[in-house]
């Protein structure tokens, strides 16, 4: 589903964030991303939607090389690959219903799928009474969870979580796990960047460590360190 | 991908209200950019209307009368063609004279119906070699009272001011017009970028979700357009509520029988319009166009 | 609390730079619309100056002989006052005679040196009762030839015209360059508003950490006088450039000896130098004054 | 220090935030809040510094009750709390040494101070190399490091800060809360939002439960839960 060939990312400045990076994840895997601030979880994971693109190495998504893909081509690829990013990105004008309607209309879906499918996901999250509030007028974690209801509304084949609970409270976070996990069960890749030892340590999946960009460790059912 | 009229409508119109004073700046300078140049226009048509007699170097005009014999006629033809002192000559028949008289009187069509061709005096359109008014007085004064001629008619100092004068303003005009009309493109596709620079996190999330550029794109360039449009709309607007001003500002013919034709007809104007309407939409859509496709490569 | 004048340099300069093209589009409306209001004062001062011997309803002027005898003078001024036709009459010695030559002349001090008042011919200027051209010439015609009279010199049928189109013509442009005026302060208004706007965020930002209003506040208002000045500036540049062209425009007083007083002395343009810079600061102040006031009170 | 009187916050949409809350915290205090997600702890913090005004009830800071503060003299009160938001609200046209320097400059420091005390500052956080980068061109862990930064750097009487550890891993979670603690030490008042169970349970402080914008519980030398 998803293979890295010896990537390395350089950003300007001489940061390497990420060095030879080389794996492979097959489709309906669960991977953790884990390591310290600024070990590349985050450029990893960018990496895989062409949010930013390599300095050297080749990536391939779906059996593509996405660094072949043309640039017209590119949003094709980042509606089958849902992202929840660190700091959420949510539109800013638009209300949580619409932010998460945003991903159907994108894709041309039809007003009743996105009537009927929208109020679903906020319920699953947990949100179904702010549908109608703006981003700014929802707490933290609050608002990432509107970014993981946008990034899983589509059903896409892959879906990329940077950090997901980190703005929520354990409970919560048991919450959001167990739907990933439900994701994951029918069929989704799921990569997801944490820093909470907990839930690494509980869930017992594949992990990837990363320490100043370098892959230090690569685990089937491992721990947070 | 079809991109949906309604999400299209809703996104122009949010933008055009969320930034409604610096919309409506640009509207309004694009609204005064097409007003003067409608003027320009306007004024252009009638000056060359009211003068189109005088074009040329034409210094006097020996009318002939209608009833004249064709010895007489002959005589005057012969006069003039062999004077040593005249440059060129053109010839004016009835039927041109009607031509000319339906132009001049286009917006009074009830004084059209009342005349025929044959009423009309044809005419000798006369441009001397040398143009200095004593020469010329003395030449066209040859011609006065000839059997056949009706009447000898000189440009008159006037007449010539009018043509100078009409001349560098109309030219001044096109010049602020075109002005402005550069500086209300720059106007619509800086709007239009400031737009795009406000919600630039907007948009980077957009793309981000997998949304195509043409989708993000579309809503803006129809901002510009729509932009573009009223901007032309009210121009014409104000030209028509102008219409009897201008009217009224036009030295009064009875006083100054020149200007009986600086009134332009309705289908005349309406052709200036329909120019005006284009240019707008024109405007609208160089801007957004420019301003999204400069935007989104980035 | 004191801001430092290095921080609100910084801050505006980067601010101008960022959205280059916009504060480009609002300096250029508020040259284009000074420019305009420019010319129309030229004009105005121009045509004023040109007509100045005619306003007022004079349709002609009685010169006197400079060497009359004072009986000859008192026979002219004693027709003219006891004319039943004559409806006001003004007196031009000799000194009143040398100030309108003075200022007619202003761009030609040469021409003013060699002119002493002892030269010039004290007139009467006239305003008929009746004022249609028979009777004004009829009227006129009695002085004519009379001892002591130098001559007689009636309003031209051009002199009318020029003074009713420039009056329209200059009317006109102050509509135009008004409008603009409008125009500038709106957009200067929006330049620094869609500035605050596009960094709305930075500005909450800055208020959470604790700047005051005047912070945030001055490196914005500095932003739209310095558009309001650089506007001002280009617009009397190009009047100063575009001034030899005016002078070639304005018809050949050789051909039109009326116009010889329309092309304006340094000392009067630089008065309307001074006002159109004096505009351009209000301007800019009043644009981003309301725009700051507006947005950071919300 | 900080005196809560009886204070309710209610958003547009009826949404109770803060019900009837009354607390005391002392000078030099290091209060822990708690909470699940959206039960109103960065309602409570954003009361202190008036982002937010209660709809109900008095707030006290430093012996003044800041809802008769006119507005001029807000500035003034926020210079003498410094804020780590959870968003980071870092200024996205300045780099990182322009906006921790940009809180000293707004409070007039001459220049040479403020060229001493940020790269101190910088260096303490661990960013000491960072000093020239835009904030969209640092982790989220490094945002969130230069916003804790920001907020100390001029010493400010109180510490506000929400969920500061969010987006960092466990060990410079520790390195950051040991800053805060020695902060705390040196006389500040520090009220810290989290959700990190480990740092609570450690540091063994006092805490203050929200649950549905209620205080359920206060306890001193607490545990998460
Ligand atoms: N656009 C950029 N320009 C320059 N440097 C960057 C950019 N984005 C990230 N970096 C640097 O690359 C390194 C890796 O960043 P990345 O965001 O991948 O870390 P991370 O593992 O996600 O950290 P965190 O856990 O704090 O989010 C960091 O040192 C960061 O400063
Ligand atoms: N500006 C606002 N307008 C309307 N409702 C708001 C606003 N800000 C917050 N809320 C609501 O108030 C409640 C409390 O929000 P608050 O941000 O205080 O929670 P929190 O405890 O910080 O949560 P988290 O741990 O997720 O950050 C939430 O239900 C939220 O949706
Ligand atoms: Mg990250
Ligand atoms: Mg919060």
């Amino acid at each position: 589903m998803i293979k890295l060939d010896n990537v390395t990312k350089v950003y300007k400045g001489d940061v390497v964030a990420l060095r030879n990076a080389s794996v492979e994840i097959a489709k309906s895997e669960f991977v953790f991303l884990v390591g310290p601030s600024g070990s590349g979880k985050s450029t990893f994971i960018r990496l895989l939607n062409k949010d930013q693109t390599p300095s050297a190495g080749r990536i391939f998504v779906a059996g593509k090389d996405i660094g072949e893909l043309s640039s017209w081509k590119v949003p094709y690829l980042r509606r089958n690959i849902g992202t929840v990013y660190q700091d959420f990105k949510l539109l800013a004008n638009k209300t949580v219903g619409e932010n998460v309607a945003f991903a159907l209309e994108v894709i041309g879906r039809p007003r009743h799928v996105i009537q009927t499918q929208v109020p679903a996901i906020l319920d699953l999250v947990g949100l179904g009474n702010k549908a109608g509030n703006f981003p700014h007028e929802l707490s933290g974690g609050e608002q990432q969870r509107v970014s993981i209801a946008r990034a899983f509304v589509n059903r896409p084949l892959i879906l990329l979580a940077d950090e997901p609970t980190g703005n929520l409270d354990p409970a919560t976070s048991v919450g959001i796990m167990q739907l990933l996990d439900k994701i994951n069960k029918t069929g989704t890749t799921v990569i997801m960047a944490t820093h909470d030892r907990g839930i690494v340590d509980r869930m017992r999946r594949r992990v990837i460590e990363l320490d100043r960009g370098e892959i230090v460790r690569d685990q089937v059912r491992g721990v947070y360190e | 991908m079809a991109i949906k009229v309604d999400y299209v409508v809703r996104e122009t119109s949010t933008n055009l209200f969320r930034n409604l004073s610096i919309t409506l700046a640009s509207i309004l300078t694009v609204m005064v950019s097409l007003f003067l140049l409608g003027m320009a226009l306007t004024v252009n048509l009638g000056v060359n209307k009211a003068t189109q007699r005088w074009q040329g170097g034409i210094e006097f005009i020996v009318f002939i009368n209608p009833g004249a014999t064709t010895e007489q006629v002959g005589a005057v033809d012969k006069a003039l063609r062999e004077s040593p002192e005249v440059e060129k000559l053109t010839y004016v028949d009835q039927n041109q004279a009607m031509e000319e008289f339906r132009s001049l009187f286009a917006n009074q069509p009830e004084l059209i119906d009342t005349v025929t061709p044959d009423i009309l005096p044809p005419s000798y359109r006369v441009v001397p070699l040398n143009k200095s008014s004593d020469t010329v007085e003395a030449l066209s004064e040859q011609y006065r009272g000839k059997p056949g001629v009706k009447s000898v008619v000189s440009a008159t100092e006037t007449i010539k001011l009018v043509q100078k004068l009409s001349g560098t303003l109309t030219v001044f005009m096109y010049v602020v017009a075109g002005v402005l009309l550069g500086a209300s493109i720059l106007l619509v596709l800086n709007t239009i970028r400031m737009a795009m620079y406000a919600r630039r996190r907007e948009i980077e999330v957009m793309k981000l979700v997998g949304a195509t550029n043409w989708f993000i794109r579309v809503p803006f360039m129809t901002e510009g357009l729509v932009q573009g449009v009223i901007g032309a709309g009210l121009a014409i607007g104000l030209l028509v509520l102008f219409r009897p001003f201008y009217e009224r500002i036009v030295p009064d013919p009875t006083q100054f029988p020149l200007f009986s034709g600086m009134v332009p007809a309705s289908s005349e104007l309406f052709g200036i319009y329909v120019v005006l309407a284009f240019i707008g939409c024109v405007i609208g859509t160089i801007g957004a166009g420019v301003a999204v496709t400069r935007f989104l490569d980035v």
